[in-house]
């Protein structure tokens, strides 16, 4: 008898989520192949309410017996998804925790906290005599929230000094206007914290239209394959990468998908850490098929 | 005669169920002026539209120059050199006159638009319509009548073969008519063949050559207009002996109260120093050229637009006037004159546009439509108004509107009651029980202000008529003193006002 | 009387496109949905559908009033958005106060209609007072409520106290002999505003404000204070959907309503009510509501396209429901 | 004629505020900005601002053509994201075959210019041949163009092949006589658009069209090829503005373009053309635009306010520019 299991995602609103979606896709494909008896549901909200709305349908009309959601935001999600798993489905949390802990079997999670940490402290130690340096924020949320709150905390201290932190909205167009009116601003910037390697793409394009040159590197984040090969190839401008795989997605399904179908235990957490990514490591984070 | 230009054969004409038009004939010979006459509602501005090629018929052929032809449109029609003139205004409002004047064929140096030259021309259209109107101000800024002769003046500049004109004179005034016909008696003798429509049968007998009446969608009578009379033609179109147009005038009852004290009322730009009294069971006629702002001291006084000045009593009580609904609360009612813009939701069909202002009497806290329906039965009655109950009124005959809008108004059981224009698009025989019914109105112990652009319709109606002129009130006259001569005196302000009407504003007797 | 003068005609004709259209569009859906998926007309479903559509759907009414009166409101949205913000900062600010209680409720119900309300007036007074095109002012006012649920949520996202959140659930979950609120609240709202807009003076008076605001000006009608109430009551439906939102979700944040203005302009039309004023039908926007949400619900049901389609679907049916009610080009 | 008819004022009289009021909030923006940061006014700030108002400009110029017309489309901004997608995609493809080059370049441009052409002309046999509201075909539009890039992406991003990117880069980054391509394309652009606005007989039939479609109709006009083609014309001009837009990135997505349209018109009303349609004017299309990007620039420049605030201050400003064209209600 087949099992459906439902995964519930955000849409593609910008670079990361886009990767995100297609390793489900991509995630889903490949295990309807090798599980003829398990059918998948994917639906992918463009805001919190509908996503909500997308499990209650797959838990009304689908008969799912496993659900694995990205919750768009921890809150909006925990009561609902809190409900799925009263009614004895199987729930895999993806990424986003929920604001109430135990609900889930199985928590497959990139670390915020972590990207930001790790982040500030390639900064400190990138500019161990201080320098000035602009921040670039996401699209306003708690995930964002985190990010920033733990890469300030890693860099007090140190004579980094924040010129400046505006919302680039993890989009390559808004950040390319943001540094370009930053570079009019500031005479002199020593390194940006652009967060995200989409916004990343976009300071560069600023930075290299200006001709500035005080500039000496911009650090993204996420691990986009373009910007791992120019760390690996040396590129001084960006020296470095901080991971948080949008992939998370597919090991999540995978993880569920054995779950359902063996009594292989795979309950619990998995945190998937943020790592600095520097030219020598940088070989092992390029996924050359990967859309992101 | 000459062989016609255009003639109509057997056109018929239906809109969802109703046949409107049922077979008609009519022949326009170059070089004369013919003239369609028929009660609101008989059909002579679906028969134009026809002609023109604004509509199509449901059956019928269409003879140009004896040879069976077909508009698809109006392009069709002008490329014929037939050119209308719109019962209902056809200018975009946002544009100037002189786009309205060239839309559609403009003028083009290269690709550009050869602005200085149209402006140019523009002036000149209007100069032979004498309207002094700049050609780049904005439609929407024109009055009624100047809109009007903007209309004829582009029409004119069209070099049409046929001249179609569905009740042009119906805004101006006698000035701006002897204007249009002396345009018309050139284009005449030019050999154009012209159509028009009027409910002014004076007209009609000064002006056309052949007449053609229509009643409920046939020709009833078609023929030389000299072998007719006025009285012949009204008879005709009403299917009815006519008796006196207006009801006799009882006079004013001495010792009648004053209902209405008006006294140095101004209304920026447009009127200052304006005062009467208005008795009871009174007619008061507002006589003036187009432009000498009788309309907007009464919406001043009405409340329709802002007043700057004035002291207004109702029954001795002073009273402060600032929205429509506080005159509507005194049951200070206005007929606006311009129906279409101002009167009548033209989107929507006639229950709703007969209640609109009296919706309180009809409301609780839902709306009885059974009321409102018997309203409407009554209304149309009451005033004859002919044309399908479901259909949007701007589908329904101008005179049509006409009556709605005055059985609009009446539903708010005024008890002083100004009418701008009354009659405009009436037929003679609708005309005469209008008349007849704001004489009852007065009678019953209602007073009555009457604006209007029909000297003679003042005269036969009015008790007293005061004459504006330029925004300012030129005097007051009553009894013997009550002619066109002292009127169109008062109102060109070449008289002593003084030795022709009393002093404003009078004593009461 | 002449004869031209139609009596209004009796008997059995079938009611014009524009009124079948809609339903027609509706029909075909849930003929489709059942067929897809034979849980689609499950009661689960059913009140899923129709309970998730209260939000939109009673916003969906007041925007018919504010359409129909010539006006238009793209504020809705982060309007809902900040309403719930607020109510959350209030209801989690009484809390130690007034305890966890029916006063509580209470206070939070109070805050988010009063909040609508001031919020809709505000939009009301500034088009009508100032006489600004309603697309500008509401613009404006869009992004200004979006910055303020931001602002309010120190960007992230503003959360019930989970005891409390779970105080008001039923407020959403519960019901009336297994009807659940939002439906009753829906139900309730689109049979007053339809007798309201239907029946009664004032639904006249907006559409003939809508239709024309000199004639309605000459017939004693205040054009400015009409419109001035229909925002206000949209407004004040803001908060009532707002009520039932903040329930179901417990928090509110800057992706709180994102395009709710879209999507009720939208029911309004497919609806049948005129973009530009004069013509409107509220029993029209609860069929438009429904449409959008069984579109939604429907494209959940299958797995026939890609999730990346979904919003080419939707664009398809929208416009095939419009094109659905015309018949054929509006002979003008 | 009567004497009352006011000859036409001669002599100097100042402009009407509808025609300063723009252009004095446009001034007021500026010399907040200078007196804010020194940097505002220099080459570099200048050519930054006016090169990035070129997209939404170009595409605003289009905008007021399809407005003054009576229309309006909200679907620019999907359509951009579209035709970006398609060109990339394009180039890309044809990258073996014809190699890094000036014929590769031009097949990219013909690619979007022949898009944008193909989605107005959908658009607008869709509302003048179906004669379904504007709003509603282009809110279906925008889902489904917004859909088909995403779809093209596979969810991701369409970037162009790096060297390629290196090649057409200058078509944003340089230009003549050192004034930047975008600006001069988006001076052109706004150039012919005012001339065909005021100046021929096409802006004409617009604005008669927009103001009484039957007035139109009787005077020969085809009011709905006169639409047809402003529809096409924003098309063409959204491809035009996508010519502009890759060069800079070299990528699109399903982020590209988000809100353009509202962007667009409301660059278009705060200029003073009328969203009714009937009255229409690029100049101030631009002074809109300008408006519009001088806020975020202005913003960007300052740490005034928390960045949550932004959207607020936008919608502030956004309203008071306005208020400043009416400078008292239209006494209508
Ligand atoms: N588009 C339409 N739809 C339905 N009925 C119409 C339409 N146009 C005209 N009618 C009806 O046709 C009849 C004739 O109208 P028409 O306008 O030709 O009258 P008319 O002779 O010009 O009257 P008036 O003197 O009042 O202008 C009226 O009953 C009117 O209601
Ligand atoms: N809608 C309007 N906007 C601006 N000016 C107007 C408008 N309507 C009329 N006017 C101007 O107001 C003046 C007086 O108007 P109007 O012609 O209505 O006066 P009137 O004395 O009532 O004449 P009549 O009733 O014969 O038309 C005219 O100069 C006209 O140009
Ligand atoms: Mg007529
Ligand atoms: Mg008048």
């Amino acid at each position: 008898q087949t099992q459906v299991i439902g995964v519930s995602i955000p849409a593609a609103t910008h670079g990361w989520a886009g990767g995100m979606n297609f390793f489900a896709q991509d995630a889903i494909n490949r295990l309807e192949e090798v599980y003829p008896d398990l059918d998948f549901v994917l639906a992918t909200a463009s805001d919190p309410a509908r996503q909500v709305n997308d499990i209650e349908d797959m838990v009304a009309t689908r008969n799912i017996s496993a659900l694995v959601v990205l919750p768009f935001e921890s809150e909006p999600l925990t009561a609902p998804v809190q409900a799925v798993s009263d009614a004895g489905i199987w729930v895999t949390v993806v990424d986003r925790g929920l604001s109430v802990e135990g609900i889930e079997d199985l928590y497959v999670a990139g670390d915020n906290p972590g990207f930001g940490r790790v982040s500030g402290e390639y900064m400190v130690s990138a500019m161990p005599e201080g320098g000035d340096i602009v921040v670039f924020r996401g699209i306003a949320s708690t995930i964002d929230n985190e990010r920033v709150d733990n890469f300030m905390a890693a860099i007090e201290g140190s004579n980094i000094n924040v010129l400046a932190a505006e919302h680039g909205n993890w989009n390559r167009d808004t950040s390319f206007e943001v540094m370009q009116d930053f570079l009019s601003r500031f005479p002199n910037i020593d390194a940006v914290w652009a967060s995200d390697d989409d916004m990343a793409l976009g300071v560069l394009a600023a930075i290299e239209a200006a001709g500035r040159t005080d500039i000496r590197f911009v650090l993204g984040g996420a691990g986009m394959k373009e910007m791992i090969a120019r760390t690996r190839d040396g590129d001084p401008m960006i020296p470095a990468n901080v991971t948080y795989p949008p992939a998370m997605i597919a090991t999540a399904i995978e993880l569920t998908a054995v779950g359902l179908t063996s009594n292989a235990p795979v309950a619990g957490e998995f945190i998937i850490g943020s790592v600095l990514v520097t030219p020598d490591n940088a070989a092992d984070f390029y996924f050359p098929d990967s859309p992101f | 005669m000459a062989d016609p230009i255009l003639s109509l054969r057997g056109i018929r004409r239906s809109f969802g169920p109703v046949e409107v038009l049922h077979g008609i004939d009519l022949d326009l010979a170059p070089g004369k002026v013919h003239a369609l006459l028929g009660e609101n509602g008989a059909g002579k501005s679906t028969a134009m539209k026809i002609l023109a090629g604004y509509q199509p018929a449901s059956a019928g052929r269409i003879l140009l120059d004896g040879a069976e032809t077909q508009f698809h449109s109006p392009h069709d029609g002008e490329s014929a050199g037939i050119i209308m003139i719109h019962q209902e205004f056809a200018l975009a409002e946002q544009l100037t006159v002189e786009q309205n004047i060239f839309l559609g064929r403009e003028l083009r140096k290269g690709l550009l638009l050869d602005k200085a030259r149209m402006r140019q021309l523009s002036r000149e259209y209007l100069a032979r319509v004498n309207s002094q109107v700049d050609p780049d101000t904005l439609v929407s800024r024109l009055s009624n009548s100047e809109k009007q002769m903007v209309e004829i003046a582009k029409a004119l500049s069209r070099n049409a073969r046929v001249l179609i004109m569905d009740e042009p004179t119906a805004v101006l005034t006698s000035r701006e008519v002897e204007i249009l016909f002396a345009q018309v008696d050139a284009l005449r003798a030019a050999g154009t063949a012209i159509l028009f429509t009027s409910h002014k049968l004076d007209e009609v007998a000064r002006l056309a050559d052949r007449v053609t009446i229509m009643r409920d969608g046939a020709v009833v009578h078609s023929g030389p207009a000299d072998q007719i009379t006025e009285d012949g033609m009204a008879t005709a179109m009403v299917g009815r002996e006519m008796s006196d147009l207006y009801p006799a005038k009882p006079g004013i009852p001495p010792g009648a109260p004053v209902v209405l004290k008006v006294r140095d009322l101004s209304v920026a730009r447009y009127a200052q120093g304006i005062g009467f009294d208005l008795h009871q069971g009174e007619i008061l006629g507002l006589a003036g050229l187009v432009g000498a702002g009788r309309t907007e001291a009464m919406e001043g006084l009405c409340g329709i637009r802002p007043k700057t000045g004035g002291i207004v009593e109702i029954k001795g009580t002073p009273v402060t006037i600032r929205k429509p609904a506080d005159a509507l609360a005194h049951r200070l009612c206005y007929l606006t004159e311009d129906r279409k813009l101002r009167g009548l939701l033209l989107d929507m069909p006639m229950r709703p546009n007969l209640t609109l202002q009296a919706l309180a009497d009809f409301a609780g806290l839902l709306i009885d439509r059974k009321a409102e329906d018997k309203a409407l039965d009554q209304a149309i009655q009451d005033f004859d108004i002919r044309g399908s109950r479901t259909v949007r009124v701007g589908n329904l005959s101008g005179g049509n509107q006409q009556k709605l809008l005055l059985a609009k108004i009446m539903l708010s059981e005024p008890q002083i009651l100004v009418v701008d224009e009354p009659t405009r698009g009436i037929d003679i025989g609708t005309k005469q029980q209008i008349y007849a019914f704001l004489r009852r109105l007065a009678a019953e112990g209602h007073a009555i202000i009457v604006i209007s652009s029909e000297m003679q319709e003042l005269i036969g109606l009015a008790d007293r008529i005061l004459v504006m002129r330029a925004g300012r009130q030129m005097g007051i006259l009553s009894g013997a003193a009550l002619s066109e001569d002292s009127i169109v005196r008062l109102a060109l302000g070449v008289s002593d006002a003084k030795s022709a009407a009393e002093t404003a504003p009078e004593v009461p007797a | 009387m002449s004869d031209t003068t139609a009596p209004p005609r009796r008997g059995f004709t079938l009611p014009p496109m524009t009124v079948i259209g809609p339903v027609l569009a509706l029909v075909l859906l849930i003929v489709l949905g059942a067929s897809l998926n034979s849980n689609f007309l499950s009661a689960a479903n059913v009140t899923n559908v129709l309970a998730r559509s209260a939000f939109i759907g009673i916003i969906a009414v007041g925007m018919t009033f504010v359409i129909t009166a010539g006006g238009l409101d793209l504020s809705v949205g982060s309007m809902a958005a900040f309403v719930a913000g607020l109510m959350i900062l209030v209801m989690n600010a009484a809390l130690p106060t007034l305890g966890i209680g029916l006063p509580l409720v209470l206070l939070g119900m109070g805050v988010a209609l009063l909040a609508g309300l001031c919020a809709g007036l505000l939009n009301g007074l500034l088009i009508t007072k100032l006489g600004i095109e309603a697309f500008i002012v509401t613009l404006g006012s869009m992004g200004i409520y979006r910055s303020l649920v931001t602002w309010l949520a120190d960007g992230g996202t503003l959360s019930l106290n989970f005891e409390l959140r779970r105080f008001i659930r039923p407020i959403y979950f519960d019901g009336l002999f297994g009807v659940t609120w939002p439906i009753i609240v829906f139900a309730l709202v689109v049979i007053i505003g339809e007798i309201v807009m239907s029946r009664t003076s004032f639904g006249r008076h907006a559409a003939a404000v809508g239709s024309n605001e000199h004639v309605s000006h000459y017939s004693g009608i205040s054009v400015a204070r009409v419109r001035l109430v229909t925002y206000v009551m949209l407004g004040l439906l803001v908060g009532i959907a707002t009520i039932l939102y903040v329930p179901r979700l417990g928090s509110a944040s800057s992706s709180t309503g994102v395009l709710w203005e879209l999507e009720a302009i939208a029911a309004v039309i497919i609806g049948g009510t005129v973009l530009k004023g004069g013509f409107g039908r509220v029993w029209g926007t609860v069929i438009g509501v429904l449409i959008l949400s069984l579109i939604d619900n429907i494209l959940n049901l299958t797995s026939l396209v890609s999730p990346y389609l979904n919003g080419a679907i939707q664009g398809v049916i929208i416009v095939l429901a419009v094109i659905l009610q015309r018949g054929r080009k509006a002979s003008s």
